[in-house]
């Protein structure tokens, strides 16, 4: 094939695919044991073929950006089409708008096919995922080969995990909502089945359906989201394209400039504008055509449901619940799907849809929000837990809230701070499950920090790698982690600064000067005229709300700004938790007495050599990848973001008068740092001493001297004090006993009844909240499940009694009419005759006088 | 031979293998068996040969009539394929071939008889779909009923003659209805728009309807109306619509595993096949009227199937509630009464008839083995039958809409097409009923997904553990290569249709598209309507809000 | 605002279907029609038919089994009553002699009819239709029906009424059975007598409908001519015979065979029923 | 003659004949009664055709009735032979009798109370004898007083 971009394009998913197949079909008889080669072998093929795409792509964005030749000046993409997946003609007629507005008819308006072709498209964006992907997924598949070994469902595993990388694989590089939902749905399906990969544990196939329906939840949001965006728009594109199928950008060209001329086009010749194509970006006409009145309502409303589905994929609060509970899955799944590619399909999906977020400031609102408090409440819980895979796993809601945070400040140094986090966090956090999965292994299976310690010199290779892991985690100078969290928190700095009044001060965070204002700090930048994005965004306080978008909610950008200086705060805080239960769990695994479970057996030593080396080399990414990367200390230029303003979503014009990315700030950069030096400092006081203060600590959270207060065997004790028995004696002796127990027993009442707040209060602790997850799985089962069970026996109640049984009594009615009917027949033949006579009188009657 | 032709040996070859059994039966069962599966193998093989023929033009090139009854031109025999009814009338002779096999080794008692009836029930459901005169549809129609009474009466389990029974007078109370508005229909062309002259062909009728849309011939609304309620007793009984389907987890769980097979892989299709044959066509003004009604049940119907079916132990019962569920999905998109809708509910129709029709011979393959269907008692069968819960877990992702696989389709434009209809509602007061319907309606697909993973967890998943009075104590064995030929045609048309759906989609377009010509007048006028009463009332549920802010 | 979706589909129900209407369906039978048919209350309570109707209805209850002999006295007494009241409701027929003649020949056929159902006895019963037969063929001579009016008698009361006596001689050779005192249940009387009575009533309701029937009333009037060739032909018996066997000759060929075949299974029946009693006597 | 008035007066008396044959039908329990009831009703039918055909001046009507004639005597004989049948079987003429073909469980006709015969009810007629009187056999004596 002459096109290199789509074969490439075909192959990254397509080897992975072929390799699941060919697993599946072999993989029972022939391939057994052996049946890794295949999946690694592939994967990394992908790999492989994804830096080629990269490659490929960065030459056609400099030669597009050189010759200035992009048509509309935002940014780059190359799509391909493979096969038409639907098209129903005609299938909606949206509301024209009136006459004499040429370019509403490209954007709105008129009759809509709803034509949805297999298309992929190389974007940035979609290269850098693809990169992330395959990457861990080649290291974690070789991790597999010696992690698996000798699981009788050894090809199973690699089966499934082929099917995964095709389907994340194709998840990002599709171009169309519908086909999004479709590898949305299948990297569930994935999950679900490799988290119920030992579906002998009831465990493990319970929380393979949780995922799959909490997920499911989620997934009723983006339907609704897309079928808003369909109702709205009048296409599931993200690409422009022709009515006929056609994508070359020069005939699309040729047929926008036919349409605005007025000449009357065939139908196939008609452009559609996609969703986040150039012709609809270009002039930023994501408000929805033809309801002017209703487009903020409609904004919010599509971003809202698009954020449900995220914060299913992506586990954010309300529907986190599922991820710490596919930690029952094999490790490298954790590993590859639960820490580092699918749950940041949320984010790759708001980032992709960064444009209908940008015209919906409330939303982005919103999904700060949300992030900023699961970012809180994950790492709260992350404190207690005693699970290692379950601490990483609060610490991947906690990071993925941070990175929802990030997106929801709605500038471009938001958003590419977000994705820059997900990138780092992929390498540190897939580094940190891999590194606890090589704790398993040598374990025997054992998960439990409490059952283990010590063990920095029975496995120093995963010490040394696992202890970078949680340094970059910690977001410690120069690891990976620092870069992408200071960038996360300089960008929600940003919007405070941004949303804030320019004549008091007063609620500043920190002191921070203004913006330095660097030269323009994206020089391959495809828009010359953006430069200065930073000084535009100070000069535009509205910048990122469009004028004829109103904020639904009215919240003013006072309170706005306040909501995000909170945030920030909440950031700050976060890291430090972050920070320490990280070390908590680091010291806990590796540090303190040997202790080694009974189930390790033979097993306790260094993992094998395919296990130590993805470690290792992961280790190597996690430190290096954010210095490589984000040079903004040294000039101001990060490339990964502006790597990433190629894509067509991020880096057009509307986008462009945001906030850009770039500045280093050094005052968030400290406080950050400050915050995770104490945080590492407090578990290594608390961790690295003895375990009496930490007990005394954990105590004085429960609560505990409450229990102690209003305990009733410390009433029973009572009893035994001397002074008591005294009293008791004498009463006895002038015989008032009764009066003594009345007065005992109206005593002990009171401090009953006086303690009960108390109790209460004991039994949600801040320790014990945190301990039991909030409750927050009691309560979903409370609230939502067991309602439902009983409403479905109710509903069963129903239908067997009242709608059965009226069914039946219907059914038994012409029976009792033949049994009134029966009576008649009583054999008589003067009745028969005089029957036959009354009939006839009525014949006559109606024929004579009728 | 033409396709014609063709299409008719396809027809009758069943009938003449049921022929043919009366002897065959002297051979003993083997002989009755492998006969039954060559009529059913041929018929599929004829089928194919009529699509092959048939799919390039997309057209219902195969029309032919042949004069059946009655004085003159009026009864015809005529058959003939469209896009509607082409994937439908597959369906039914791949999912006979299923139905052979999944009764070979569980029917031992009158087999001959069985297999007759079968290929009975075939011939009747091929003729159905093919028929392209009223009163042939309606003989076909309740031509199939017969079989399935017997199938059920005879070889169900111990409360066999009730559900039989109480499916037959069900289906047969609503089907008389339903022949009486037909008739109606006929004498209204007969008296109105043909100065006297009978006729009986389906496309002559709707035409005629189109032709007389909005002359003072037409049928005026309340006639229509009435005629509708006709129409709807019967096919609503037979889909079934909510407050109607007790018959079906009756008549499903004691049916035999073939007759659970045909009744929801096909039966069932027989009412929505009838709306869009002939309520949308024929009755557009009643249709448009009453479709926010049918949408409101059809969603209820949705939820209170997947409720019901999540409080079920009955493996057989919650699959048959979970039809319940699912055929609303195929309503609702008929109903939405746009392009998208009609596909998609078509293509529905077909999806379940897979998925659900997959879902029983399965369960019919484990009460082989294990002798119950109670929930209850089973777990961790995963272990013992790894290939039977590969293919069980492939016809539940089909069944709860996972993409790539079937169902997915469907229920996508099937929702998507109601999200849209909700949108542009013109009837006034309706939009906001319209707009909860499909929230509903999706969040229908949650439950649907919850109460089918629940029963595979329970099932397959977690310790083994089953009834241990099995025969003779050794371990059940997993799929043999009969059931996996039964099954695997199923999964593979599955994915067929997940992959690359344009290419069921494209034949129906045609004639939905005319389908949905005859609804779009009224739902134009009521567009028009609507006009001038935009400009003082607000038109959307978020619009009223906006303006209250 | 919702229910109006509901409201738009109720009046699209309500409205009525012409098609029903136009297509002659079913020709449109409404209760009230039948009611405004009825004549007028106050005519009914006027008219002596009516009365004579009544009046015999309580005779006819009077008289038939279960009833006292003072009951069947005065049910003969009503009757008489009746008969006039009906009679007065007539018009009269202008000669004088006919007229009187007509009103003995009724008043003796209606009132032994009336006898011949009332008797307890069936030879009473009989003897009361051979009566009543004879009032019969007087009438029918009256009519100038002369062969019938002979044939009636010589057939009916020459022939049958014996078969008649014959058979209760032979079943019911003795005595009252109690079943000829009782009817069958409370209500057979009343209902039955009542049935009878609304009969005569609907069908006198419908003789002032001949005269507008304008051809007829036309006929009636002005045929004294064509009758006197016709019906009322001097040579009657000659005519009567050549319509008879020309016009009819097939239904008299039809009604021979019918007359033989009934002789036929009568005495089929006859032998068979011997043959079965000769069987349960061999039997026993 | 007045024809008009003519057949009016006809038809009502063959209308009264008809509804007296009527009522004795649905009253009487005696088969032969019933059946000179039924010819009563005959007779009703006869009276009319016979005024019809005058009035339209057609033979049809006395046509009718002598096939009425006919047909009764046919009737009287079949129906008279099936009553010697059925008197025979029971021994009595009563209708009530012969209600076998009522549907299953539902209760037989029975008659609550018979009414005592009275004195004057008891003459009967007798034919005058002629003829040798046959001697009386005992046993027939013995049968008769129980009909």
């Amino acid at each position: 094939m002459d096109d290199p971009i789509r074969l490439l394009l075909i192959l990254i998913p397509a080897l992975p695919l072929a390799a699941a197949v060919l697993i599946g079909l072999l993989g029972p008889r022939v391939l057994r044991q052996q049946s890794h080669w295949l999946a690694i072998a592939a994967v990394l093929a992908s790999f492989l073929c994804s830096l080629l795409l990269m490659r490929e792509l960065s030459f056609l964005q400099r030669a597009a950006g050189a010759g200035g030749e992009v048509a509309l000046g935002i940014g780059y993409e190359e799509v391909r089409r493979l096969w038409t997946w639907t098209d129903v003609a005609d299938a909606y007629q949206q509301p024209r708008t009136p006459p004499g507005e040429s370019r509403e008819s490209l954007v709105g308006g008129g009759s809509r096919d709803f034509r949805i072709d297999i298309v992929l498209r190389a974007d940035s964006l979609t290269c850098m995922m693809l990169v992330m992907v395959t990457l861990i997924a080649t290291l974690v598949a070789i991790y597999s080969a010696g992690y698996m070994h000798g699981d009788p469902g050894y090809w199973r595993f690699f089966a499934y995990f082929g099917l995964f990388v095709f389907s994340m694989t194709m998840l990002v590089s599709v171009s169309n909502f519908v086909l999004l939902y479709v590898f949305w749905e299948a990297v569930g399906l994935c999950s679900y089945l490799l988290i119920g990969f030992w579906y002998q544990k009831p465990a493990a196939a319970a929380a393979g359906k949780k995922a799959f329906l909490v997920n499911r939840v989620g997934d009723f949001g983006f339907a609704l989201g897309v079928f808003l965006i369909w109702t709205t728009y009048g296409t599931l594109n993200f690409h422009d394209s022709l009515r006929g199928g056609e994508l070359e950008p020069a005939r699309i060209q040729q047929a926008v400039a036919a349409e605005r001329a007025g000449e009357v086009v065939p139908a196939e010749q008609e452009p559609v504008a996609g969703v986040f194509g150039p012709l609809r970006l270009a002039d930023n006409e994501l408000r929805p055509a033809g309801q002017p009145r209703t487009s903020a309502m409609i904004s919010l409303a599509i971003c809202l449901l698009l954020l449900l589905g995220a914060c299913g994929k992506s586990a954010q609060f309300p529907l986190h619940v599922w991820l710490p509970d596919a930690m029952e899955g094999p490790t490298p799944v954790s590993a590859l799907i639960h820490a580092a590619t699918m749950v940041t399909a949320g984010i790759y999906m708001i980032a992709r849809c960064t444009p209908l977020f940008l015209v919906s400031p409330d939303a982005q609102l919103v999904v700060s929000v949300v992030g900023g408090f699961t970012a809180l409440l994950a790492a709260l819980i992350a404190l207690t837990q005693y699970d290692l895979k379950r601490v990483l796993a609060y610490s991947t809601v906690s990071q993925l809230g941070y990175m929802f945070l990030a997106l929801g400040v709605g500038s471009l140094a938001g958003v590419t701070a977000g994705m820059f986090h997900l990138f780092t966090h992929a390498f540190f956090k897939a580094l940190l499950f891999l590194g606890a999965g090589s704790v398993m292994h040598a374990m025997g299976n054992v998960i439990d920090m409490r059952r283990f310690g010590g063990l920095r010199r029975v496995m120093p290779v995963t010490y040394i790698t696992f202890a970078v892991g949680c340094l970059a985690l910690a977001g410690v100078f120069p690891l990976a982690g620092f870069w992408s969290k200071d960038a996360v928190l300089g960008a929600v700095h940003d919007k405070v600064h941004e949303l804030e009044p320019h004549d008091s001060d007063s609620h500043g965070p920190a002191p921070h000067g203004p913006a330095p204002h660097g030269p323009a700090p994206h020089d391959s930048s495809p828009h010359g005229s953006a430069e200065g994005g930073g000084t535009q965004a100070v000069e535009r306080p509205e910048s990122s709300a469009d004028d004829d978008v109103t904020p639904v909610f009215g919240l003013s950008n006072l309170l706005r700004g306040q909501i995000f200086h909170w945030l920030y705060l909440l950031g700050l805080m976060t890291s430090f938790l972050t920070a320490f239960y990280t070390f908590r769990a680091f010291y806990l695994t590796f540090h303190g007495p040997e202790l080694i479970p009974p189930e390790a057996g033979r097993h306790a030593h260094e993992s094998p050599a395919s296990m130590t080396v993805p470690l290792g080399i992961l280790a190597v990414c996690s430190a290096l990848v954010g210095l490589l990367l984000d040079r903004s200390y040294l000039d101001g230029t990060n490339s990964f973001a502006n790597w990433l303003l190629w894509t067509p979503s991020l880096g057009f014009p509307a986008a462009m008068r945001t906030t850009l990315p770039g500045e280093f700030h050094l005052s968030v950069a400290g406080w950050s740092t400050l915050m995770a030096l104490g945080g590492i400092g407090l578990s290594s006081y608390l961790y690295l001493g003895s375990r009496h203060e930490i007990h005394g600590i954990r105590q004085f959270f429960d609560l505990a001297w409450v229990s102690g207060w209003s305990d009733v065997e410390s009433f029973a004790r009572m009893r035994q004090w001397r002074v008591a028995r005294w009293v008791r004696e004498c009463s006895a002796a002038v015989g008032l006993e009764w009066l003594l127990r009345l007065v005992v027993g109206a005593l002990l009442l009171v401090v009953l009844v006086l303690s009960a707040p108390l109790l209460l209060l004991y039994y949600v602790s801040p320790y014990k909240l945190s301990y039991h997850r909030f409750y927050l799985d009691e309560l979903y089962e409370l609230v939502l499940v067991r309602p439902l069970r009983g409403l479905a026996r109710l509903c069963y109640g129903i239908d067997r009694w009242l709608i059965d049984g009226t069914v039946n009594f219907v059914g038994r009615v012409p029976r009792q009419i033949g049994d009134v009917m029966r009576s008649l027949q009583m054999g008589l033949v003067p009745f028969y005759a005089l029957a036959m006579v009354l009939g006839l009188l009525i014949l006559l009657a109606v024929q004579l006088l009728g | 031979m033409d396709t014609a032709t063709l299409l008719l040996v396809t027809i009758l070859l069943p009938l003449a293998g049921a022929v043919a059994l009366w002897p065959v039966a002297a051979l003993g069962t083997r002989a009755v068996r492998w006969t039954a599966l060559a009529v059913t193998l041929a018929t599929l093989l004829l089928t194919v040969l009529v699509i092959w023929d048939f799919y390039p033009d997309h057209v219902a090139s195969t029309e032919r009539e042949w004069t059946w009854l009655g004085a003159g031109e009026q009864i015809q025999f005529g058959i003939g394929l469209d896009g509607i009814s082409v994937w439908l009338f597959a369906l039914s002779a791949l999912l006979m071939v299923t139905a052979v096999l999944v009764s070979w080794e569980a029917i031992d008692d009158q087999v001959p008889q069985f297999y007759a009836l079968l290929l009975l029930l075939e011939c009747g459901c091929l003729g159905v779909f093919a028929a392209r005169d009223l009163i042939m549809f309606y003989v076909f129609f309740e031509f199939t009923l017969i079989p399935l009474y017997f199938l059920i009466g005879i070889w169900g389990s111990e409360d066999r003659k009730y559900a039989a029974s109480k499916f037959f007078l069900f289906t047969l109370a609503g089907s008389l209805l339903t022949f009486l508005g037909l008739l109606s229909i006929v004498w209204w062309k007969a008296a109105y728009v043909a100065g006297g002259e009978l006729t009986f062909s389906i496309a002559e009728l709707a035409a005629a309807v189109q032709q007389a849309a909005g002359t003072p011939r037409a049928m005026s609304p309340g006639f229509q109306a009435v005629l509708f309620a006709a129409l709807f007793a019967g096919f609503a009984i037979k889909v079934p619509l909510f407050p109607l389907h007790t018959w079906l987890p009756l008549a499903h769980v004691q049916a035999p595993t073939a007759g659970s097979v045909f009744l929801a892989g096909i039966l069932l299709k027989l009412g929505s096949y009838g709306f869009v044959r002939f309520c949308l066509p024929l009755l557009p003004d009643a249709t448009y009227l009453f479709a926010p009604w049918i949408l409101w049940i059809a969603v209820i119907g949705i939820l209170y199937g997947a409720l019901i079916a999540l409080a079920q132990h009955d493996l057989k019962r919650l699959i048959a509630y979970s039809s319940v569920s699912h055929l609303g999905y195929c309503l609702l998109g008929v109903f939405a009464l746009n392009p998208l809708g009609l596909q998609g509910g078509t293509l529905q129709m077909v999806n379940h008839g897979l998925s659900t029709g997959g879902l029983f011979a399965l369960v019919g393959m484990l009460y082989e083995r294990y002798h119950t269907r109670d929930i209850q008692q089973l777990s961790g069968l995963a272990r013992q039958v790894p290939r039977l819960a590969f293919f069980m877990l492939v016809f539940t992702l089909s069944s709860i809409g996972l993409p790539g696989l079937n169902g997915f389709v469907g229920e996508f434009l099937v929702l998507l097409a109601m999200f849209q209809r909700a949108w542009q509602e013109p009837l006034p007061g309706w939009g906001l009923h319209l707009k909860a319907i499909s929230v509903l309606a999706v969040f229908g697909v949650v439950l649907g997904a919850w109460y089918m993973l629940w029963l595979v967890q329970r099932v397959f998943f977690g310790p083994l553990k089953h009834p241990s009075g099995g025969h003779d104590g050794a371990p059940p064995r997993d799929l043999a290569p009969r059931e996996i030929l039964a099954l695997a045609p199923l999964a593979v048309v599955m994915v067929w249709i997940g992959v690359a759906p344009n290419f069921f989609l494209r034949p129906m377009d045609g004639p939905l598209r005319e389908v949905e010509a005859a609804v779009a007048r009224p739902l134009q006028e009521g567009l028009q309507n609507r006009e001038p009463v935009a400009e003082k009332r607000p038109q959307t549920g978020l619009e009223n809000l906006t303006r209250a802010r | 605002m919702y229910l109006s979706g509901a409201a738009h589909i109720g009046q699209a129900v309500a409205g009525l279907w012409p098609e029903l209407a136009g297509g002659g369906g079913l020709s449109a039978v409404a209760g009230s029609g039948l009611l405004a048919a009825l004549p007028d209350w106050r005519v009914l309570v006027q008219s002596p038919t009516t009365w004579g109707l009544v009046c015999g209805a309580v005779a006819l209850v009077l008289m038939l089994p279960r009833g006292s002999a003072v009951a069947r006295v005065l049910g003969g007494v009503v009757g008489l009553v009746a008969l006039g009241l009906l009679a007065a409701g007539q018009p009269l027929l202008s000669d004088w002699l006919a007229q009187g003649l007509f009103w003995i020949l009724a008043g003796v056929t209606v009132l032994s009819a009336a006898a011949a159902v009332a008797m307890r006895s069936a030879v009473y019963a009989a003897v009361w239709f051979a009566m009543s037969l004879l009032g019969t063929g007087s009438l029918f001579l009256l009519q100038g029906a002369s062969f019938l009016g002979v044939a009636t008698v010589v057939v009916y009361a020459g022939a049958i009424v014996v078969t008649f006596l014959f058979v209760i001689m032979l079943a019911q050779p003795e005595g009252h059975a109690t079943y000829d005192r009782l009817t069958w249940g409370w209500y057979a009387k009343p209902v039955s007598v009542l049935a009878a009575a609304l009969m005569v009533a609907v069908l006198t309701t419908a003789l002032p409908g001949i005269r507008q029937i304008d051809a007829l009333a036309a006929l009636g009037e002005s045929g004294a001519v064509e009758r006197s060739a016709g019906v009322l032909h001097p040579s009657h018996m000659a005519r009567f015979g050549a319509e008879l066997f020309s016009r009819e000759l097939v239904s008299v060929e039809v009604a021979g065979t019918l007359l033989l075949v009934a002789l036929v299974g009568a005495i089929a029946i006859m032998i068979q029923g011997r043959r079965q009693a000769q069987a349960e006597e061999s039997a026993r | 003659m007045n024809e008009l008035a003519l057949l009016q007066n006809y038809l009502l008396v063959g209308g009264l004949l008809f509804a007296i044959g009527l009522a004795g039908f649905l009253v009487r329990r005696n088969m032969i009664v019933m059946f000179l009831s039924a010819e009563i009703m005959l007779q009703g039918i006869s009276v009319s055709l016979v005024a019809w055909g005058r009035y339209h001046n057609d033979w049809g009507g006395q046509m009718l009735v002598v096939f009425i004639i006919a047909v009764a005597a046919c009737e009287a004989a079949i129906a008279l032979a099936l009553v010697l049948m059925l008197a025979k079987q029971t021994g009595r003429l009563d209708i009530v009798l012969w209600q076998d073909l009522r549907e299953e469980g539902q209760p037989a006709y029975v008659d609550r109370e018979v009414p005592e015969e009275r004195e004057e009810d008891q003459v009967w007629p007798t034919l005058t004898p002629a003829g040798i009187e046959p001697e009386v056999d005992p046993e027939e004596e013995l049968h008769r007083s129980r009909v």
